[in-house]
Order: structure tokens, then sequence, then C-alpha cells
């Protein structure tokens, strides 16, 4: 249990006068998927942001290499991308703006720009502001985001909104990709997902 | 001594403790106030300078130093409540902000109504005293309303108390920048300071009510806290054991 | 994934950057910056039109309404602080960083008073000439107006971190943070007046400049432990 | 009755005084009337529950 590269021991989790969920528990190791599914509303990106950090538990302890991440918030955080429901992206800026400024937030990355944009087929809306694109071009420069922080953790909250099959094809193999390289990833969706990886799932 | 705080802080034990220590609270504090309110106006001799109208003080200056005790409780709970997550503390807090609303606001009326004989005029803004309480009653309503306009007592709590650590540094500079500005303007102070150069007649009368209106502000606290824990702690089984024992819980 | 090729960034790398970005969306959106502005300068015109025209009474009253003038105005631009970052999800992506938040907020804020209260600052001679305001005397007003705008973007950035996202925003933000500004209002404002009435004004410049260092290194962790707050 | 009117300055202090304990009676009442408010609300609740089961 202590030896998992992220795990959760006892987690409860009120909202207001709900209790979302109570005493879950999981182990995620490198090269495993974790599978978040659930209806609408049953806790998944609640679920999502207490991993992230950002919503405080009523109990229990998420572990990162075995220590509380309570206690090592800066390092934890500089492990991992999440890519939440708004794509925390500026309409105003324009793509390399945005991602410039996302490296910012995560600066040890040495992953070179110009091959994530041809890699996700956006490297012609370079100098385009967002507010121009698409929303499946959008959620594509999202992705780029995850692809740029080269961090081993990836939290992915329904990544498959907005695309097309190509796009979900892409995630999908990106995803792929990232375990096989040693990485990790906990991903929420409502529907079912097909993914060639060790899967872990939590029904919420 | 950690567990013995960890035990009193614990709601169930708290609540019941609470309903003991009001009575030993409010006796004692309503007969010392009984009997300065007694000595204040008819034993104490007049001041030479302010006549009877000094006898204002006996009131004014329990609800003055109140009103900052009530904020040092909302800043502490509020502290204690984000360090060490005692919720117990926060409850403080939430109870505390009323009432030290409710003595701000005695504290800037009797003031007004001593400056009506002796300025006359029911408002003097060169009063460094008068002026800071006024800004203390603001930071109060601005307190309050930060907790209701947040739903989610948890998070309520944490930014109410934020605000609150906040407001304390700045009355400390409210303070210093008031006295500093009502020596500009030839400002006039409400009351000098007792002590020393105050008669033993007049001054032991103050101290009972000093004493006796924190014992009785204890009592009130005491009560707010306990609406405050029971509220908080509804869904819980000691709340649902308590009530349906035969001898319930008020 | 690489450990060795990683290079560790100073530590007022997510600052800088922070601070850049938001001067960027500024400078595509300049209404927000200039709204704050022209406020400023019709708060400045009422005053004359409410009370009349006398040069003496104006003079007398100037460095209060300018100071007044400036703390609404200031107020005025801090409701959307952290709105846009609040709604379209950035803020979140703030709060994960590896970098410092108290930092990142000291740069959101630094962001801020550039686009809000050195404007202020420099306009202020134009609206202090119409009150008659001797040369001297506005150098000392712009001073305290330098401090003290610094101060309330600091003091605002923590009530515009606690009300992020609450829907009666704007009304709550007032009535927390004009009671904290109060202190820096006074200062500047009596300041001010000590200066054009040929007094000694050091004290209150002083008082201006001790608070603004002080908000400066005590502000920012108030602001980030509000913003981890206020977006659970 | 000059213990009283105090030299014309009985009104100012009589006001102060009654203002004082009126407003910490006002208070202490109105927090036992929520209080009070707040526990039957539970117990109605409560014995709801209790009765279903």
């Amino acid at each position: 249990m202590l030896t998992a590269k992220l795990s959760a021991i006892d987690l409860t989790l009120l909202r207001g006068e709900r209790c979302l969920f109570e005493g879950l528990e999981f182990a995620l190791n490198h090269g495993e998927l974790l599978l978040l599914q659930g209806a609408n509303g049953s806790g998944k990106t609640s679920l999502m942001r207490v991993i992230a950090g950002m919503l405080s538990l009523e109990s229990g302890e998420i572990l990162w290499d075995g220590e509380p991440v309570s206690r090592q918030r800066q390092s934890f955080h500089g492990a991992l991308v999440w890519l939440a429901h708004q794509s925390g992206l500026k309409d105003d800026l324009t793509l390399v703006e945005n991602l410039r400024f996302e490296r910012a937030l995560r600066p040890q990355s040495s992953v070179e720009p110009e091959q994530v944009f041809v890699r996700l087929g956006i490297a012609r809306l370079k100098a385009l502001p967002l507010r121009s694109l698409s929303a499946g071009q959008q959620r594509r420069v999202a992705l780029a985001r995850i692809l740029l922080a080269d961090v081993p953790l990836w939290l992915l909250d329904e990544p498959f909104t907005n695309l097309d099959r190509d796009g979900r094809r892409l995630v999908t193999q990106l995803v792929e990709e990232h375990l096989a390289d040693g990485g990790l990833c906990v991903l929420a969706a409502h529907q079912d997902v097909e993914i060639s990886a060790t899967v872990k799932r939590i029904n919420l | 001594m950690w567990n013995f705080f960890k035990q009193l802080a614990s709601p169930p034990h708290f609540y019941r403790l609470a309903a003991t220590i009001i009575p030993w609270l409010a006796v004692p504090g309503l007969l010392l106030i009984a009997y300065g309110a007694y000595a204040g106006l008819f034993l104490a001799p007049e001041d030479y300078q302010q006549g009877d109208a000094y006898r204002i003080i006996y009131v004014h200056v329990p609800a003055a130093y109140l009103s900052m005790m009530a904020y040092m409780f909302m800043a502490l709970g509020g502290a204690i409540g984000l360090v060490w997550r005692m919720k117990l503390a926060h409850a403080v807090g939430a109870a505390a902000a009323p009432l030290g609303a409710a003595f701000t606001f005695l504290a800037l009326v009797t003031g007004s109504i001593w400056g009506r004989p002796m300025w006359g005029t029911w408002w003097e803004w060169g009063d460094p005293r008068l002026t800071s309480e006024l800004i203390l009653l603001f930071l109060y309503f601005g307190y309050m309303a930060l907790r209701s306009a947040i739903d989610d007592t948890a998070k309520a709590d944490k930014a109410s108390a934020v605000l609150a650590l906040v407001g304390v540094v700045n009355v400390v500079v409210v303070h210093f920048s008031v006295e500093w500005w009502s020596s500009l303007h030839q400002g006039q102070t409400l009351f000098k300071k007792g002590g020393p150069g105050m008669d033993a007649e007049m001054l032991y009368p103050l101290i009972a009510m000093i004493v006796g209106f924190t014992l009785v502000f204890g009592a009130l606290l005491a009560r707010r806290i306990r609406t405050e824990v029971l509220h908080r702690e509804r869904r819980t089984r000691w709340v649902r054991e308590m009530i349906l024992s035969p001898a319930g819980g008020r | 994934m690489n450990d060795s090729a990683r290079t560790q960034p100073g530590i007022f790398y997510g600052l800088v950057a922070i601070t850049r970005r938001d001067l960027l969306l500024a400078w595509k959106r300049p209404g927000d910056v200039l709204n704050p502005l022209f406020f400023f300068a019709m708060v400045c015109t009422l005053f004359p039109l409410a009370v009349g025209p006398s040069a003496e009474q104006l003079t007398f009253s100037g460095p209060g309404v300018l100071w007044v003038a400036a703390l609404l105005a200031t107020l005025l631009s801090l409701n959307s602080m952290f709105m846009g970052d609040h709604e379209d999800g950035s803020l979140d992506q703030v709060l994960v960083s590896s970098q410092p938040l108290p930092l990142l907020a000291l740069g959101k804020t630094l962001a801020h008073w550039i686009t809000s209260g050195l404007p202020l600052v420099l306009i202020s001679p134009l609206l202090a000439m119409t009150y008659h305001m001797p040369a001297d005397v506005v150098g000392v007003l712009m001073l305290t107006l330098l401090l003290g705008t610094i101060c309330l973007s600091l003091l605002g950035s923590i009530g515009a971190a606690l009300t992020v996202g609450l829907h009666r925003g704007t009304a709550l933000l007032s009535l927390l943070i004009l009671p904290l500004a109060m202190p820096v209002l006074l200062l500047g404002a009596n300041t001010v007046s000590l200066a054009a009435d040929n007094e000694m004004y050091s004290t209150g410049m002083w008082a201006l400049g001790a608070y603004a260092v002080a908000a400066l290194s005590l502000a920012p962790y108030a602001t980030a432990a509000a913003l981890r707050i206020s977006n659970e | 009755m000059d213990a009283m009117t105090m030299g014309n300055y009985g009104v100012y202090v009589w006001s102060s005084f009654g203002l004082t304990f009126a407003v910490i009676i006002l208070s202490d009442w109105r927090s036992r009337i929520h209080h009070n408010r707040i526990y039957r609300d539970i117990e109605v609740r409560i014995k709801a529950l209790e009765e279903r089961q």
C-alpha cells in the first residue's frame, strides 16, 4: 500500500449537507490508469479536485510517494497537470501567449512546444486569439498544456468533451503513451473508455 | 494538557459544560453590575468638571472595552480554527461577532449621548475613540456580511477567519492613525484615563462594572456558542441521542 | 521526465509571468483600465458642481476629494481582479502551480496596481490643478497616492480573493475593504492637507510608507490563503 | 429628587444606562429564542425520523 506512487486512505468528503464519498481508498502505480466513473453530479469532479489538493477533506489523506500531499504541496503540484472542466485559457490571448503563461506555472519542463503543436494539429493556429477557435480546437489547446507540462501525474476531467472521433482517438493514444512511459493518469468520464493499460476503477 | 483542551473543545462536551457555567458567570456578573450601577449612580461623588454627566462612563467604558474584547475572541477563534482546524473555535468567532457589534453600538451611542451635554453636539469627529469605534463597527458589519454571503459553513468559517485576522492588524493601525489625525485637528478626548488620578469612590464602581460586564459577556457568549454548536452539529449522533434522552438538552 | 535536464527557475519567475499576462490582457481590453480612470475624473468634477466654484473652498477640500475619489476608483476596479480567472478556470491552474502562491498573488496585485493605481497617480496632477493646488503640493499628492494606491491594491487583493465566486461580490467587497482602507485614506489625505498648509507632513508620509512595506510583506500571504479558501 | 435629575444631566445618564441594559437584555432574549427554535427544529426532524423507523 505504501509503496504505491499515488494513494488515498479513507477519504471522506462532505459538501454542505451531502456526503459525496466515505472511506474511499485507492492506490495507483507507474503505468496505471485510475478511471473515475459515475453519473453527473456523483462527485467525479470533486474527487479530482481533492486529488489536486483544492478541497479539504472531512477525513483521510492523499499520499504521493508515501508522504501526505498536504505536507509537500508545492512539489506535488510540480508533478501533476490538471485538465479541468473549464479550459483555464484566456480567450483574448493567442495560443502561444496562453501556453507561455502555462509554461511559467510549471517551469521545469523541457518539452519543445513546436512538436506538441504539430502533434495536436494546432500548429497553424498559433497566432490567433483563442476566441476565434472552435470548441474542439480550444480543447486541443488545453491538451497541449498537458503535453507541455511534462509531468508524471495527469488528472483529466472529461477529456473527450467537444472532441471529434479523431480527437478522441488522439487522447486515448496520448494517455496510452504516457502510461507506457511510466506515467500515472486519473481520468474521469461519464461514458466508457477503452484504453489498453492497467485500469483501476472507482464507481461513484 | 493537550488532551484536556481537546476534550474541552469537543462539541458535546462544551455544549454540556457551557450549560453549567452560564449561571456561574451570569449571577456574579449581574450582582457586580447591580452594585456598580447603584454605587456609580448614587454614591460616587460628582465630577468637579463634568458634573453628573460623567456617570455615563459606568456603562460606556465597559461597552467600549468589550467591543475590543469580542474582536479579540473573533480573531483568536479564527486563528485557532485555521491553524488547528478546531471546529469549536470557528463557532466562537461566529458567536462573538453579533455580540461585539452590539457592544460597539452601545459604546458609540453612550459616547455620543455623553457628547451632547459636553460638546453641545451628538457627534464629534475630532474624538479619536469615537471614530475608532465607528470603524470597528464597520469591521464587524463586514465580518458578518461575509459570513452570511457564503452558504457553506466550513468555507464561511475559514474566509471570515482570514478577514478577522487582517482586521486585527488594521485595528491597531486605525488606533494610531486616528490618534495622529485628531491631534492635527485639536481633537478632544472623551474620558481621561482612570487610575491614580481618579477618586476611589468613583473608581471602585467602575471596576465592578467592568468585571461584571465581562462576566455577563462571557455568559452571553457561551449561550450563543451553544446555539452555534447545536446548529452545526444537528446531524450528528450525539445531538440525536441527547434530544431523544428523557432529560433533553435545551 | 528526465530530471537532469530540468533547471530550477528563480522564485520570481511565476510572479513576472503572471504580471506580464495580466498586463497583456489589459492591453487587449483597454476599457477595463480606462473606466476607473474616467470614474476618478468624474467624481472630481462632481464636487465643484455640488459645492460651488469658489477657489478658496476647492483649495481647502481638494486633497480630501481627490483621495476619496482615488479610493473609490480603486474599489471599482478591484472586483474584476480574480473574477475573470475564476470564470475561465485559470485560477484553478494557478492554484495547482508549482510556483509559490503568495508570489503569484503578488504578481496579480502588481498587475492590478500598474493598470489601476499607477494611472490614477499619473492623471492626478491634472485634476489637482483644477482644484488650484500649488505645484509643490501636487508633488506631495502624487507621492501619497503612489504609496496609497499600493496599499489599496494589496488590501483589495485580500478582499477580492475572499469574495471571488460570490454572487453579491461587488457590494460585499466594498463593505469588507472600506473599513480596512480608512487608515490609508486618513494618512494620505491629511498629509496632503498639511503640505498645503505649509506644515510638517513627513510623519504621515513615513506612516504611509511603513504601511505599504507591511502590506507588501503580509498581504500576499493573506490573499493566497483566501484564494485557496474561496476556491474550495 | 436630586439623585434623579442630576443637575439636568439626568436624561443623558438615565438614557445611557437604560439603553445599555435594554440592548443586553434584548440580545440575550433573542439568542434564547434562536436557540429554542433550532432545538425544536432538530427535535421535530429527529422525532419524525424515529417514528418512520
